[in-house]
């Protein structure tokens, strides 16, 4: 059953389409507006020019379609792109230099498209020859290349030869699409929740071919079952190789069936390394949570250790800085040279008291409470290994602490309950998405609990507007995804200027408008200036990069304008019945969600293995 | 001559039909009477025939399609409606139709006796109901508190006519008072009209099938077939010498109580009934054992033969003719 | 003619200021919605991890907000409603920019359609007849039958689905777990597609006919029971008539006409009625990309199928009121 | 001559509850009957004496909140008396319309309105005769439904579409369809008006002329039994009060109520005051003590007060249950 | 109320009254019991997470760290909350709009019916989400909900009491009523009000359930009340997608259905033993003797 005759199940890798249905099924142009990408349209149709490495460890950014790093002239108004000869569209047409200048000048002119706007800075694009673009620019842009270096989505070239012949572009469906990666498109399914993807038999002829090899799957099936229950029963029917999910259905997934596993073998088999975090944010617009005191009393209240134990049973990573995401790369560029300073970090909490709320053994205390639960096999002694599992640590659970602060502030505390300085009680609303099976708005049960524990009224605002309203700033505190705009780092490059970007002043616009930066509206001149700084810095000019990471990082935490507390964790389940091999600690090729989103999948799938099985 | 109230010319058109084919029938057509104070006047026919029509149309529940209804000389348009009310007065046919019967009875009673702000306390009330009831035979205590379902239908029957007493009216419209009075009482119902009648000179439109109890009661009558008046005048004189061969055809299809008396021949009757309003000329010509030629094409017009009114082609040569 | 006149001209009089109304409304509501189509529209970039550079995303609004047709006032964008109402264009679709609305719609309408009116209709016709039968005889089974469905009825639908996609999908794999046809199946008019299409219907289908059915047999169990007490039905059975021929012939063909206009009212739900179901099996249809056509805002696809369910309701009340003289000969001589 | 039906001391009450509380209605209340073969046999009384329970008794139709309660009922079935009310209910079934049938009251809504008069005809004949002989039957019923001067067309049309007295003659037509030799009739000329309700009547008569059978009629009309019936009873408060040959029964009432009954009634040509009963008839609930018309008779003694009387035989036929005519 | 009593004990005698009657009884006493709750509903791990049922939680508790017992006393009190404020308030726009449109007739009936007739067109689950978003604030309070589900619910019924009216007019009392003089207003409050009432009733019962259903759907998808709320559509919204079918915990699954069956059970048997008890037909049967 399943599926149809001529498409062995045991040649065929079966992995869960997250945004499903397609808006549009049968519609693959995309280039024009939002199209569901995770079917394996931006994992197999397309290629860009750079892609962040999928090996976590490894880290660093690979060249795909660019034979090497961008280069920028001296005042970064000009940009030579050097491109991999010997790669081929499906068709058979040869990709090259015209496809990529094609593509820019396109997305230049045609309004609607994507990047039609970040294009706006081109001043002139050509191809001195078949395997090198020049990009001009009209004003200098050190990071202008980012556009086109894929982490999850990037401008990536379109097949001139198909591109130049539509009428239109922007309307154009591109179906059936031609590939510039491994596989060949197959069918789809008209509800949009299926697609299915054959193997190139020149898949020699793609980057991923050059650079790693061979695919093992014959063919690719992308599906979505609906809801969870069917995904669970599908992968106990073996017609569903990995399933990205909640806590729970991976427990329940790791319980119902023996051939199951997660990243890791024993608890908090999750992984987690993705690279955004989760917790709440404010918005620093509306009082009281314009006050620093406010905000680290906020965070001081909250008990990280059972706050991730009650939501997660224990299984996510905390993490005290907004970008700062938990994972090999950042632990040697940001986390290591910050911790001095983070066991230093002092508070002034009134009547002349100083306080270091700095836990530095967090993570052991979650180990601790694990060991009583459940099997661990983590060394306590392997510093490195605890906190790239269980996080870098966080703040002290210090009640105490927060009431002085607040006290300090005006604040009363009476019966058990918070009052505002101008005696009104006080309770919090939490702007947040309804989605119940969202980590974020799991997570934020727990931090609402906390609050209400320390005596602070909590509701929340559950809305499907939740995004707009946060763009405008209608909030108080949001429970952030991706940490709003500012979330989401390159992850395995240390150029944190899209992060800080994000805060620069000039963004900041009034409660009601739509801001263009954080949701938050923070601003601050030391940031700015960190901004400014980085603009004219190289992007291969790590140690700079590094240095000024550093310091924007320490005013984010020293201001605590948000209150990050876990590395988003990737519950993840993979059915070992027809295919093995899938990353694990020893063998950890890949983070596990490229398995089920993200582009850089064609790069993994040399690595697993059939079992077999028919 | 006085007339209290007047029918003039009154028409009221239903349409029925079929999907594709619809009709009008004229329930009432161009019927014009006058009923003088003190009088019983009785009006009779087959079912069907637009009695009930007429007095909805009197008591003003519908709209008349032509004419108008002049009470003492003034047109009912002209008449504050709670005015005419308090003056024109009904009576129906089902006296358990004609109660509430979540409500007590007495509640109608006060609250006719409130909207005609005809006393200023409850025991003036009381008092007024009392005299009411009274005439007709009954006791406040009997309707005190008391829902329509514990009187029977000749209790009931009577409170009604009490209560359309209460304002004092000087015309009581009966559609079929006694029709569904057990045979027992009907004769103390019809009673009551002559006693109301000689009184306080009470005049009564009284609708009925029963000729017998026209005959009774009634001063006048006048006999309806298919919307038309084709007979009226004293009750004396219509149904013992009727001239209508309808009217003939009615009295002689009363049973009589008497098993020596037995119907000799059998009669018709229509089966579609609107087939018979759409007829041209008489109404009555399919079923009449005296039927001419110009009968099936022309109306008969109205004919004055002493003080009766006929609408009759048998008496149309040799008689004058009055204008319709 | 009269029939004309008197019929056919106050229901259409009817039937258009119903349309008009309800066209309005659709027009107006999702233009109160607290969501904007170009914010929603930028934060999903953000959300799927499309980086969006500040400046870039001015640059987005604006063009979308051209694009979109999304400039003038309220008033001029009803009048221009109005306009590609009459032309049956309904603009592009926001969130699926710039695939027409139109085309949005004609790629699931034919399988709501499908799926729904065949088993409203099952539904309705098993639910008369058995509901007939049920309130008519009373007997001991069927008071347990009834009980049953007083059970089933009230149990959320998805949870009905899920009970029996686990029963029929899972435990006994008999039936796919989702989807509208099979995996790498193209549409095509063959034998082998249609059966295809069939067999994966087959539990959504079921579902939504056990539940509709549950719904139907109650109301038409009720009005059977007022129905059995009507002076012809008690006159035929004093008369000898057959039960069978009495529950046929009076008490269902009777009972039949109240349940007539539910039906006309039914088709109103297809186009809700159907979002868990896709939403639970996966199966393509209009009620999903309706449901998210409002989270996004997207006023064209919203209108676009709102104006067709609404013009689809009142037609096909329209429709039973035109022929509902055939059931009940009653309404022909009125 | 033989008896066709007979009851002995037939009782049959409505049991109804109501606020919790147990009322019972004597509607059928010790009734004494000996039906002829051959005859059109008259009840009078008046309106809820009982006269239709006795009917749908009589026709074993007992449903809730209707009970028999006491007595039989006999059918003179092929020659054997059959007691009926404790015969199975699958039996009781070749008896109707075959053997018994009935026009009920308000006959003018019995008709199925969505169903031409055609179909209901063709039902009735489906569910009683063999499949072979439908079709004679069918067109003896058109041949009735002309003799009862009801046109073919008649046959097309539908209940709504035809007048009162045009549906009532219908019905009528469905209850001869089998030749029964019973037929009960259940005030079939109410709600008419008399030119139709002597169609009907007549009919009734020539119907019985024909077949030859026993037609029992129900009306509180005197005039419709003085036309038509040759033996008659009269009820009151669930009793039969007095019964006799129709003619005996106008020319001699015995019980003060039958003389009330026809001495009220007024004619044309007669303006002589006549005085209705006074009082009203008793509920049905609470029957007075004694004999049941005592509060309004005008001869009433004090043993009618006290003690129920029993219908006996003051001459040949002439049966009377009141302690002063006896 | 000596007659109320009589009745009461009258319809105590219809096994289905009685039943229900207890099931709703024992409902209401849960929903009284939420006011001596020891747990905060809103707050979450305040026990042990995924304990089957024992004596310390009788219905064990949730993933979330709650007793599911002491989330359905509110759930239960919250859920009959919109349930019986969308009866209350669409029962009131159906009175006056079916009596009105009945009474009156002409243009009146035919304005009324024609905007009763376009929410009902209107494809009204949609409608709902719309809504529910646009006034987000304003139905996250069970009294604006039911508010609102009223809105969607009164046209069907409307139009029952309307023809009922219809009928009602042509009968003679209403006449008598006329001709007593009693001004419109009093003949609808006072002739034709009581002979509604039984519809009126038995919708209020049966738009109950309605209401319960469409919390439970608008919940399922995220919409309606704030999920942190316990109703039955919450609780039952939070048991599936935080997979305690698959988890094993059952109980925290079945305490919502069993509940929602339970009441929708009672509802339907007290609306059907309440329908053939007041069904007028019956009534007057039963009074008149
Ligand atoms: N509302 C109506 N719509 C259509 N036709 C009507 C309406 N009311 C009465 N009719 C028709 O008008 C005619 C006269 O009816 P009406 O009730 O006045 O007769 P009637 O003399 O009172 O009869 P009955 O003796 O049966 O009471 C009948 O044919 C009837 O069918
Ligand atoms: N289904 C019933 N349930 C309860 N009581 C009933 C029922 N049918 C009749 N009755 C009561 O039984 C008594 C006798 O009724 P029945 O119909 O036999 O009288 P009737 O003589 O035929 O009267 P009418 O002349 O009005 O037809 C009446 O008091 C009536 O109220
Ligand atoms: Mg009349
Ligand atoms: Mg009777």
């Amino acid at each position: 059953q399943g599926l149809p005759a001529g498409i062995p199940r045991d040649k065929t890798l079966i992995l869960p389409f997250l945004f499903a249905p397609l808006p549009v099924p049968g519609n693959w142009n995309l280039w024009a507006g939002w199209r569901a990408q995770n079917c394996g349209l931006h994992q197999f149709v397309t290629e860009p020019l750079w892609t962040i490495n999928p090996d976590v460890v490894k880290g660093g950014i690979i060249n795909a379609l660019a034979a090497a790093d961008p280069i920028y002239n001296s005042d970064f108004t000009k940009l030579v792109i050097k491109l991999r000869k010997g790669i081929y569209w499906s068709d058979g047409v040869e990709f090259t230099a015209d496809d990529l200048v094609y593509t820019i000048q396109t997305v230049k002119d045609t309004e609607g498209l994507d990047y039609h706007g970040a294009m706006q800075d081109v001043k002139r694009v050509y191809a001195p020859d078949k395997y090198t673009v020049v990009v001009e620019l009209n004003r200098p842009n050190s990071r202008f290349h980012t556009f086109f270096l894929e982490r999850w989505g990037a401008l990536r070239p379109m097949p001139k030869h198909i591109f130049s012949k539509v009428k239109d572009v922007l309307t154009y469906d591109f179906n059936p699409p031609v590939s510039l990666g491994p596989y060949v498109y197959v069918a789809h399914d008209p509800a949009g929740y299926w697609v299915l993807w054959k193997k190139r038999e020149d898949w020699k002829r793609t980057v991923t071919g050059q650079l790693f090899g061979e695919p093992k799957p014959e063919y690719v099936l992308f599906i979505n079952h609906g809801t969870p229950e069917k995904q669970n029963m599908a992968m106990l029917r073996h017609e569903l190789d990995a399933i990205q999910g909640t806590a729970e259905q991976m427990l329940t997934m790791l319980k119902m069936s023996n051939t199951t596993r997660s990243y890791r073998d024993t608890w908090p088999y999750i992984d987690p390394r993705d690279i955004s975090t989760r917790g709440p944010a404010f918005n620093h617009l509306v009082p009281p949570y314009n006050n620093k005191d406010v905000r680290w009393a906020l965070a001081l209240s909250i008990d990280v250790v059972e706050t991730i134990i009650s939501t997660y049973n224990g299984m996510a990573a905390m993490t005290p800085g907004l970008p700062l995401v938990v994972g090999k790369n950042f632990y040697d560029w940001y986390f290591k040279p910050l911790k001095p300073w983070l066991e230093n970090l002092t508070l002034d909490i009134g009547g002349g008291q100083k306080f270091k709320p700095w836990d530095s053994k967090a993570p052991w205390r979650l180990l601790e409470w694990a060991k009583k639960n459940y099997k661990v096999d983590i060394d306590p002694n392997n510093e490195e290994e605890v906190r790239l599992t269980l996080g870098y640590g966080w703040w002290k659970y210090a009640p105490d602490v927060a009431e002085k602060l607040l006290i300090k502030n005006g604040f009363k505390k009476i019966g058990g309950k918070w009052y505002l300085p101008d005696g009104k009680p006080w309770k919090i609303t939490i702007l947040r998405g309804p989605d119940p099976t969202d980590m974020a708005n799991i997570f934020i049960l727990g931090v609402a609990e906390q609050w209400k524990k320390f005596g602070i009224d909590v509701v929340f605002n559950v809305t499907t507007a939740a995004a707009t309203l946060a763009l405008n700033g209608q909030f108080e505190v949001l429970n952030t995804g991706h940490g709003g705009f500012a979330g989401e780092p390159w992850g395995l490059h240390p150029d944190l200027y899209l992060c800080f970007n994000a805060m620069n002043s000039k963004y900041v616009r009034p409660v009601g408008e739509p801001t263009l930066g954080w949701a938050g509206r923070w601003s601050d001149p030391r940031m700015d200036k960190i901004i400014a700084e980085l603009e004219r810095t190289r992007w291969t000019d790590f140690p700079k990069i590094k240095k000024l990471g550093l310091e924007g990082l320490k005013v984010e935490i020293e201001e605590m304008i948000s209150i990050p507390i876990i590395n988003c964790p990737i519950a993840i389940v993979f059915d070992e019945y027809y295919w093995t091999n899938w990353p694990s600690p020893k063998n950890d090729y890949a983070r596990c969600d490229n398995f089920t989103t993200w582009p850089q999948l064609k790069y993994i799938l040399h690595q697993i293995k059939p079992t077999g099985k028919k | 001559m006085e007339k209290i109230l007047e029918v003039k010319n009154i028409s009221k058109i239903y349409s029925v039909g079929s999907l594709f084919s619809r009709i009008r029938i004229t329930a009432v057509d161009n019927v014009s009477f006058y009923i003088k104070p003190a009088e019983i006047f009785t009006l009779a026919g087959e079912s069907g025939c637009g009695k009930t029509t007429l007095s909805k149309i009197i008591l003003g529940f519908e709209e008349p399609n032509y004419g108008e209804i002049l009470y003492e000389g003034k047109s009912t348009k002209n008449i504050d409606r709670i005015e005419f009310m308090k003056k024109v007065q009904g009576v129906f046919q089902n006296p358990f139709e004609s109660f509430n019967p979540l409500i007590t009875i007495e509640d109608i009673f006060f609250e006719t006796i409130y909207n005609f702000k005809l006393a200023t306390n409850k025991n003036e009330a009381i008092k007024i109901i009392e005299e009411k009831l009274n005439a007709v035979g009954l006791s406040f205590d009997d309707i005190h508190n008391r829902y329509p379902n514990e009187l029977s239908g000749g209790q009931l029957q009577r409170a009604s006519i009490a209560r359309s007493l209460l304002t004092n009216p000087s015309i009581l419209i009966a559609d079929e008072p006694v029709s569904m009075v057990d045979a027992s009482l009907r004769m103390s119902i019809i009673n009551l009209f002559s006693k109301l009648k000689n009184q306080i000179g009470l005049s009564v439109l009284y609708i009925t099938h029963d000729l017998a109890t026209a005959y009774y009661v009634g001063d006048r009558i006048a006999i309806m077939f298919r919307g038309n008046i084709v007979e009226m005048g004293p009750v004396n004189k219509v149904l013992l010498y009727p001239k209508h061969p309808y009217t003939q055809l009615l009295l002689e299809s009363i049973p009589k109580a008497d098993p020596e008396k037995k119907w000799r021949e059998n009669v018709t009757i229509a089966d579609i009934e609107y087939t018979e309003y759409l007829k041209e000329g008489c109404k009555f010509a399919g079923r009449c054992s005296f039927v001419r030629d110009i009968c099936k094409k022309e109306k008969p017009k109205e004919i004055m033969i002493d003080d009766v009114l006929v609408r009759c082609h048998l008496y149309s040569e040799n008689k004058t003719t009055i204008s319709a | 003619m009269s029939f004309i006149k008197r019929y056919l001209i106050p229901r259409l009089i009817q039937y258009v200021i119903v349309t008009f109304l309800g066209l309005t409304a659709i027009f107006l509501f999702p233009r109160l919605l607290p969501v904007d189509p170009i914010k929603q529209e930028l934060v999903r970039y953000q959300t799927f991890g499309v980086y969006v550079s500040p400046e870039q995303q001015e640059q987005i609004m604006k063009t979308l907000r051209q694009l979109y047709g999304l400039e003038g006032t309220l008033w001029e964008q009803y009048l221009s409603f109005w306009g590609r109402l009459f032309k049956f264009d309904f603009g592009p679709s926001l969130s699926r920019f710039p695939t027409p609305v139109n085309k949005v719609i004609g790629m699931a309408l034919p399988w709501t359609v499908g799926l729904l009116s065949f088993t409203t209709i099952i539904a309705w016709i098993l639910a008369v007849i058995i509901g007939g039968i049920v309130g008519y005889y009373r007997k001991k089974w069927m008071e347990v039958f009834d009980f049953i469905i007083m059970i089933i009825r009230p149990i959320p639908y998805y949870i009905t689905s899920l009970i029996f996609l686990i029963l029929f999908a899972y435990i006994f794999p008999i039936f796919p777990l989702s989807g509208g046809i099979g995996i790498g199946t193209t549409l095509a008019f063959n034998l082998s597609t249609i059966l295809n299409i069939l067999k994966h219907a087959i539990l959504p289908a079921l579902t939504l006919i056990v539940v509709g059915f549950c719904w139907q047999f109650q109301s038409m169990k009720l009005i059977t029971q007022v129905a059995k007490n009507e002076d012809h039905v008690i006159y035929a059975k004093i008369a000898g008539i057959s039960d069978s021929k009495i529950v046929s012939n009076h008490v269902i063909r009777n009972a039949m006409l109240p349940m007539v206009t539910q039906l006309g009212l039914q088709f109103g739900t297809i186009f809700s009625g159907t979002l868990i179901t896709e939403m639970v099996f996966a199966y393509p249809g209009i009620g999903w990309i309706l449901y998210d056509s409002i989270m996004r805002a997207d006023y064209n696809l919203i209108m676009g199928i709102m104006c067709i369910s609404v013009i689809a309701v009142t037609t096909s009340i329209l429709f039973l009121d035109l022929i509902y003289p055939l059931f009940d000969p009653r309404v022909r001589y009125r | 001559m033989s008896i066709i039906l007979k009851t002995e001391n037939l009782k049959a009450f409505y049991i109804l509850k109501y606020l919790g509380e147990e009322r019972v209605i004597k509607a059928v209340n010790g009734i004494n009957l000996e039906i002829p073969e051959n005859e059109i046999y008259g009840i009078a009384g008046e309106s809820g004496c009982g006269k239709s329970t006795l009917l749908k008794v009589l026709l074993a139709t007992l449903d809730p909140p209707l009970k028999h309660i006491d007595g039989s009922l006999y059918y003179n079935f092929d020659n054997n008396f059959i007691d009926v009310l404790r015969s199975p209910k699958e039996e009781l079934k070749k008896f109707r319309w075959k053997f018994i049938s009935y026009i009920p009251q308000g006959s003018m809504h019995v008709l199925n309105p969505v169903k031409k008069v055609k179909d209901t005809f063709l039902e009735f004949l489906e569910s009683h005769v063999k499949e072979k002989d439908k079709k004679d039957y069918l067109e003896l019923s058109i041949e009735h439904l002309r003799e009862l001067g009801l046109s073919p067309e008649t046959l097309e049309a539908y209940p709504h579409q035809l007048s009162g007295g045009m549906r009532q003659r219908v019905v009528i037509a469905l209850s001869t369809l089998l030749h029964p030799q019973i037929i009960l009739a259940d005030e079939p000329t109410t709600a008419l008006d008399v030119v139709a309700q002597r169609a009907v009547i007549q009919l009734l008569k020539r119907i019985q002329n024909t077949l030859q059978n026993t037609i029992i009629i129900v009306t509180h009309d005197m005039g419709i039994h003085a036309q038509i019936t040759t033996k008659m009873a009269i009820m009151y408060a669930g009793k039969i009060v007095e019964s006799a040959s129709t003619k005996e029964i106008f020319k001699n009432p015995l019980h003060p109520y039958t003389k009330y009954l026809i001495q009220s009634l007024p004619h044309i040509g007669d303006k002589e005051p006549r005085e209705g009963i006074q009082g009203s008839p008793p509920s049905l609930i609470s029957l007075p003590p004694g004999c049941a018309f005592h509060p309004r008779c005008p001869y009433a003694q004090p043993i009618c007060k006290s003690e129920e009387p029993t219908l006996k035989e003051v001459s040949s036929e002439h049966k009377v249950a009141c302690f002063i005519a006896s | 109320m000596r007659k109320l009593i009589g009745l009461f004990y009258d319809l105590l005698k219809d096994y289905r009254f009685t039943i229900s009657f207890i099931i709703f009884l024992f409902l209401i006493i849960l929903a009284i019991l939420s006011f001596f709750s020891p747990y905060n509903p809103q707050r979450t791990y305040q026990v042990p997470s995924g304990l089957p049922p024992s004596k310390n939680h009788i219905l064990g508790t949730n993933w979330l760290g709650q007793d599911v017992f002491w989330q359905l006393t509110f759930a239960v009190k919250n859920s009959l909350t919109i349930a019986i404020v969308t009866a209350f308030f669409s029962r009131i726009i159906a009175v006056i709009v079916g009596i009105f449109a009945g009474y009156k007739g002409g243009k009146t009936d035919r304005i009324l019916i024609t905007v009763g007739d376009t929410t009902m067109v209107l494809p009204f689950l949609i409608i709902l989400i719309i809504i529910s978003m646009i006034l987000k604030d304003w139905t996250n309070n069970f009294f604006n909900l039911g508010l609102l589900l009223a809105f969607f619910s009164w046209a069907w019924d409307a139009r029952v009491i309307r023809s009922q009216i219809l009928s009602l007019r042509e009968r003679d009392f209403i006449k008598v009523a006329v001709l007593s003089g009693m001004p419109t207003m009093r003949i609808v409050r006072k002739q034709l009000l009581p002979h509604v009432l039984p519809i009126i009733f038995t919708t209020f019962i049966n738009n109950m359930s309605w209401a319960i259903g469409m919390e439970i759907t608008l919940a399922y998808l995220g919409l309606g009340i704030d999920p942190t709320i316990p109703t039955i559509g919450t609780m039952l919204q939070t048991a599936i997608y935080r997979q305690a079918l698959f988890m094993g915990l059952w109980w925290w699954l079945a305490t919502p259905i069993v509940t929602a069956i339970l009441l929708f059970i009672a509802l339907y048997w007290l609306s059907v033993s309440l329908s053939e008890y007041l069904d007028p037909r019956a009534r007057f049967q039963r009074v008149g003797a």
